[in-house]
């Protein structure tokens, strides 16, 4: 059907003083593909649009150039507007000629404005529409990890009416709960918040629990991801719209780090807790206990929380000395601080040591020596106790996880850590969420917060049942693709996938919602199957072709 | 485009580069007029052909311009751009088209000053060129 | 005249051969002043086959020459230069002139000599090659046609006993003497543990087999390591090459000479194996010295 | 698969000298599939060669054209039949049978191999092949674990390893490269099958394909 090209240039209220407008319509007029050249001074504001929206129902036209400020400032603008004429909003083409061309450079400009324009124009000539369509979308939450993260999240989303399933490898819910003594500044003990959640999720019809279960496959993308669990013997297939991972972390003492093996007296933080529990069985009170930290580099915040918890609750409940030796000591997420002037109130010492401590045995207990830096001499102390530093790691399936789902962990075998200041909580594949200890967060704070921004991108992705996506906007030829693979092992969100089509033969599909729109598959395609409607090969060559040709 | 006005293509990531370009325009720090930038939505979507089509439509140099290292919203786009770009510089020597005049460039969406540095970088390099 | 080497080894408990190589051209006095240095000092001179792939006067050659000084020739055959009709007619031709000893090799790749593009044969391997021989000894050739005139080899393999992992090598080595070998010259040795190793294994497979240590003379510390980097199978550990680098500047060879010695000594008291195999790759004149070193 | 490789430009330019229309054909399957001899592939060359020509100023016009399967005669006639009348020579990025069938077909020009044809390979990594088979005709998989010695040892022994393995078994031609017969060691090892590795094997019937070779299949 013929190009009718519309062009609306905008001079940003006559202040682009080096841009002779009047000169560039003349120039465009001569092009017979442009119905008309409209030199206005406020497109972005109400009276701009009120033109361009009269003089597009009255020219017939089906492509629209517009030379006017940078596409973040007035894109949307123009294609909310385009929609309202039910002109398909992909049919526009921009060209930025202020801050890229009359506020970058001095004098005239005006032939760089039009070479601008005229790229524009030559790349909308070969835009295509790209139609609309709604898809539906399982309404149906995956949670993998019963812990708190996992009860926490169904928890949330159930609250939102959206249905959940757990899937849980322990018998029982729970998770890591019942290791952390008091997460002192809340009044309740994890094991009642335990209790307390558990007894409201048995209750709540909104989420399925499965215990001892695991997951082995899960296919298919954003919207509907069939997932396959195995459940004492038998696989249960099920569809979800999405998944939250809550599969947490493990804890490693360092013995490694530390000289005497964990014997009586140095005691891991979890025998700590156990003591803590039931002071009463102890033989004997312990007169001093010691903390010992950052003995090995990579330190995260756990072993710090955990550390002044129990630093606490042995003040309170024991009353024995306290010394914590420790390198450097993060205090860097809510309420760390606090708590940790609260430990120096009750009297807990903090000593700062550059090299490692040295630690022996003498008569039953345990001497830690060091050189402390405030005081800027040697320490001695003996200790009948000695808590020896934890090392966080990921729980074991989180390897064989990530493999299944395509997804990078960090060197630490860590989630989704690549992008943190890009993806606070969703991961580089639309649709599965990563909260808590197996992204490496670990305090409850961050992670609550994290849970609670994870459950909301899910109501508004699933709420509705369905989701309105862009059709084929980057699409397989199927008779040119060759399934050699490629597009599919370099797709950063794992967008792409081989499928049979109507040719019978298996070819490479992209889904269109767990598509990002980045184009690193079109540009790789050894077959050049793939094309990218906005920023296909034709329409980038017929810019460059375009450039020089002013004047 | 013809040869005596040296064009410089230059391939700008919407979510990094072509935010720097925009920003240079906004603190109006001027650069070459000679340079044409090029909307794309991740430096991962410039192909080789892309770059040597510029060339043999006469642009002097092209600049490949994406997010930095390990901020890219796409995750590899920026690496398998400097990837490419060395690729294409090596088809570009055995054409005898040396000097590397095809660049890859790291830029976070503020950085309009480094934006500008690069661009003047490649202008010298071609007026010298061009002069010898 | 030298006794046959078959006899030689039946007869003799501690066993020496040494090594003519070849030159690269047709100049054969170097080559004959060798042989004469060394015919009557060793039990059997053997004469390599385009060593590490180079080019150079061919071995038939060369064992004649020995043969014309009254030597005693062990003809080294690898598979890559010729195919199965070639290095049957070289036998037959060996054999006629009196060379009745052989060494079956696999040969080093054509990637490690000085004709890089050339294309190599491997239509057969050391262990085809050692039962092509017992083939020709029956009076047949490959084909199975009958010879007119036999011939009777005295029929030698190598093998590596420091290779590293030695299991696969050990199968290889089994192989070779399940097919029936009269004697083994093995690669540079310098480890006799991995040594007494090797024996054990040849013995469990067949008690009368001689073996023969290969003893490779060492020159200096920057040779020993460029060997263990680009000569193939050859291992020289790090505690030889420290000992050389620390030798006074100049006396390299000396302290090289001094290692042959002391490793061949060790080798006949503790009678760990029937012999040794002396290469001393180049250095050919230095032999008698090494031979001195080792009392013998 | 077939693996294949591009030609330096050096060598291109040098077979193209003198000729000045040129049609450049790519081939869908096997050199699209390594990166070779693509429709992608075809652009790339076609820009390096009309650059190159406008730098040395003689003019060069190239017409691009990609084939289904360049060893099949019907899909290369009904591909190439009317853009080989308008040029003077053809520069084929197929395979070397790609190349000979387009020569077949088009005997009156002259047709130029873009590539090097190297071996057939299967993808290790993304962009790296590995050689795994030879096409000897006289498949000996059955005995060795799978892995093939004739072609991924380099000497093709039949009773490996050779004396000269490097530590850690790597191969003495290349220390980058597995023992081929280590490997097999190791896999025999596993599935308790060392026997095999034991018995001696006869020296190859290395004509069990009378070069060139031929096959007439049943017709069906």
């Amino acid at each position: 059907m013929q190009v009718k090209i519309g062009v609306f240039l905008c001079d940003c209220g006559e202040s682009l003083k080096n841009i002779d407008f009047s000169r560039i319509r003349e120039d465009l007029q001569r092009l017979e593909d442009i119905a008309f050249v409209d030199i206005s001074h406020n497109l972005c504001l109400e009276e701009g649009e009120k033109a361009m929206t009269s003089r597009i129902l009255v020219e017939n036209i089906n492509r629209v150039v517009i030379g006017a400020c940078s596409p973040d400032l007035c894109e949307h603008i123009f294609t909310r507007l385009l929609e309202g004429l039910r002109l398909n909003p992909h049919l526009l083409s921009l060209a930025n000629i202020r801050e890229q061309c009359s506020w970058a450079h001095e004098g005239d400009v005006t032939g760089k404005a039009l070479e601008l324009i005229r790229m524009a124009i030559s790349k909308a000539r070969l835009l295509q529409p790209i139609e609309r369509e709604v898809v539906p979308v399982s309404k149906q939450v995956l949670v993998v990890g019963g812990g708190f993260c996992g009860m926490r999240s169904a928890l949330e989303l159930s609250r939102l009416g959206i249905r959940t399933t757990i899937v849980e490898s322990e018998l029982t819910l729970g998770g890591k709960m019942e290791q952390f003594e008091g997460s002192y500044g809340i009044e309740t003990s994890p094991q009642a918040i335990l209790n307390l959640m558990s007894n409201t999720i048995e209750e709540d019809e909104n989420i399925e629990v499965l215990t001892s279960a695991e997951i082995t496959s899960v296919e298919g993308q954003a919207g509907n991801f069939p997932v396959k669990i195995r459940r004492g013997g038998e696989q249960v297939s099920q569809s979800f719209g999405a998944i939250i991972f809550a599969t947490g972390h493990t804890t490693k003492t360092l013995p490694r780090d530390f000289e005497p093996e964990l014997g009586r007296n140095a005691i891991s933080q979890r025998k700590l807790v156990e003591m803590l529990q039931a002071p009463e069985e102890l033989e004997r009170r312990p007169g001093t206990i010691g903390f010992v930290l950052d003995v090995s580099d990579e330190n995260s915040r756990l072993p710090i929380l955990s550390t002044l918890n129990n630093a606490l609750a042995v003040k309170e409940r024991l009353g024995s000395e306290v010394y914590v030796f420790c390198k450097s000591l993060k205090v860097d997420s809510e309420g760390m601080e606090k708590l940790y002037r609260e430990a120096r109130e009750q009297g807990v010492v903090f000593l700062k040591f550059e090299e490692k401590p040295q630690i022996s045995k003498e008569d039953g207990r345990l001497k830690v020596e060091a050189r402390d830096l405030l005081l800027g001499e040697e320490v001695a102390l003996l200790c009948d106790f000695l808590v020896a530093e934890e090392k966080v790691l990921p729980c074991e399936g989180t390897e064989a996880l990530g493999s299944m789902l395509n997804m990078r962990t960090d060197s630490q075998g860590f989630y989704q850590d690549e992008n943190v200041h890009l993806y606070p909580v969703a991961s580089e594949r639309k649709g599965m969420f990563f909260v808590g200890g197996c992204k490496g967060d670990l305090d409850f704070a961050r992670t609550s917060m994290d849970i609670s921004s994870a459950t909301v991108s899910i109501y508004e992705l699933l709420s509705s049942g369905k989701v309105i996506v862009e059709v084929e906007k980057v699409k397989v030829e199927p008779d040119k693709c060759q399934a050699c693979l490629t597009c599919i092992r370099i797709c950063p969100h794992s967008a792409i996938q081989l499928v049979r089509v109507d040719t019978e033969k298996e070819v490479a599909k992209i889904y269109d919602l767990a598509c990002d729109g980045c184009g690193i598959c079109a540009a790789i395609c050894p077959a050049k199957a793939i094309r990218f409607e906005g920023y296909a090969d034709e329409q980038i060559l017929a810019e460059i072709e375009a450039i020089g040709e002013s004047l | 485009m013809n040869r005596d006005d040296s064009k410089i293509v230059a391939f700008c990531c919407e979510h990094s580069a072509y935010q720097a370009a925009n920003k240079a325009g906004r603190m109006r720090l001027h650069y070459p007029d000679n340079v044409r930038i090029i909307r794309v939505p991740c430096a991962g979507r410039v192909d080789v052909q892309h770059i040597l089509k510029a060339f043999e439509k006469g642009a002097a140099g092209v600049l490949v311009m994406g997010c930095q290292e390990g901020a890219c919203q796409h995750l590899t786009g920026n690496t398998r751009a400097r990837e490419r770009v060395k690729y294409t510089d090596s088809l570009l020597k055995e054409v005898g088209i040396d000097g590397s005049r095809v660049r890859m460039v790291n830029l976070g969406p503020d950085m309009g000053q480094q934006f500008v540095a690069e661009v003047k970088e490649m202008a010298e390099k071609i007026e010298g060129e061009m002069r010898r | 005249m030298a006794i046959p080497f078959r006899e030689a080894l039946k007869t003799k408990d501690f066993i020496v051969t040494a090594e003519a190589a070849p030159v690269k051209g047709a100049n054969t006095e170097k080559m004959q002043e060798h042989i004469e240095l060394l015919k009557d000092r060793v039990d059997a001179l053997n004469v390599t086959d385009n060593q590490s792939s180079v080019m150079r006067y061919p071995s038939l050659g060369t064992c004649l020459l020995i043969k014309e000084h009254g030597g005693e020739p062990i003809l080294q055959i690898t598979c890559r230069d010729r195919n199965r009709l070639a290095i049957q007619a070289d036998l037959l031709f060996a054999f006629s002139r009196g060379i009745s000893n052989v060494l079956c090799l696999t040969g080093d790749s054509i990637d490690v000599g000085d004709h890089k593009e050339a294309k190599p044969v491997f239509d057969l391997d050391s262990v085809q090659l050692i039962h092509l021989v017992h083939t020709l000894n029956s009076g047949k050739d490959m084909a199975g046609n009958e010879l007119d005139g036999g011939v009777d080899f005295c029929i030698g393999a190598s093998a590596t006993p420091s290779a590293d992992p030695i299991e696969p090598q050990l199968v290889k080595f089994r192989k070779k003497l399940n097919s029936g070998v009269d004697f083994i010259q093995t690669q540079a040795v310098y480890d006799l543990e991995e040594l007494k190793r090797c024996m054990e294994h040849a013995h469990k497979v067949d008690r009368k087999v001689k073996v023969l240590a290969g003893i490779v003379l060492l020159v200096g510390a920057k040779m020993a390591a460029f060997m263990n980097e680009n000569v193939p199978g050859i291992f020289v550990p790090e505690y030889l090459i420290d000992e050389l680098a620390q030798a006074p500047k100049g006396t390299g060879l000396s302290k090289g000479i001094e290692i042959a010695g002391r490793l061949i000594t060790q080798i006949r008291e503790e009678k760990i194996c029937d012999g040794v195999h002396i290469m001393a790759i180049g250095r050919e004149e230095r032999v008698p010295e090494i031979l001195e070193a080792a009392g013998l | 698969m077939i693996i294949a490789e591009r030609k330096p430009l050096e060598e291109i330019k040098n077979m193209l000298s003198g000729y000045k229309e040129i049609l450049v054909v790519g081939c869908r399957t096997c050199v699209t599939i390594c990166w070779a001899g693509g429709e992608k592939e075809v652009g790339i060359l076609s820009s390096q060669l009309k650059l190159a020509s406008s730098r040395e100023g003689n003019e060069l016009s190239i017409l691009e054209a990609t084939v289904e399967r360049q060893c099949e005669k019907e899909m290369v006639i009904e591909e190439l039949r009317d853009k080989v009348q308008e040029v003077e020579a053809i520069l084929s990025m197929g395979c070397g049978v790609g190349v000979q069938t387009i020569a077949e077909i088009f005997e009156e020009k002259p047709v130029f191999p873009a590539l090097n044809t190297t071996f057939i390979g299967m993808p290790e990594a993304e962009g790296v092949w590995v050689e795994k088979c030879g096409a000897c005709g006289d498949c000996m998989l059955y005995w060795t674990g799978g892995i093939c010695p004739v072609v991924r040892c380099a000497k093709g022994l039949l009773n490996g390893p050779c004396g000269g393995t490097r530590r850690g078994g790597k191969c003495e031609v290349d220390p980058e490269k597995d023992c081929a017969w280590v490997l097999i060691y190791r896999r025999l090892e596993k599935q308790g099958r060392l026997d095999l590795m034991e018995r001696y094997y006869e020296p190859k019937n290395y004509r069990a394909v009378k070069r060139p070779g031929r096959i007439e299949a049943a017709t069906a």
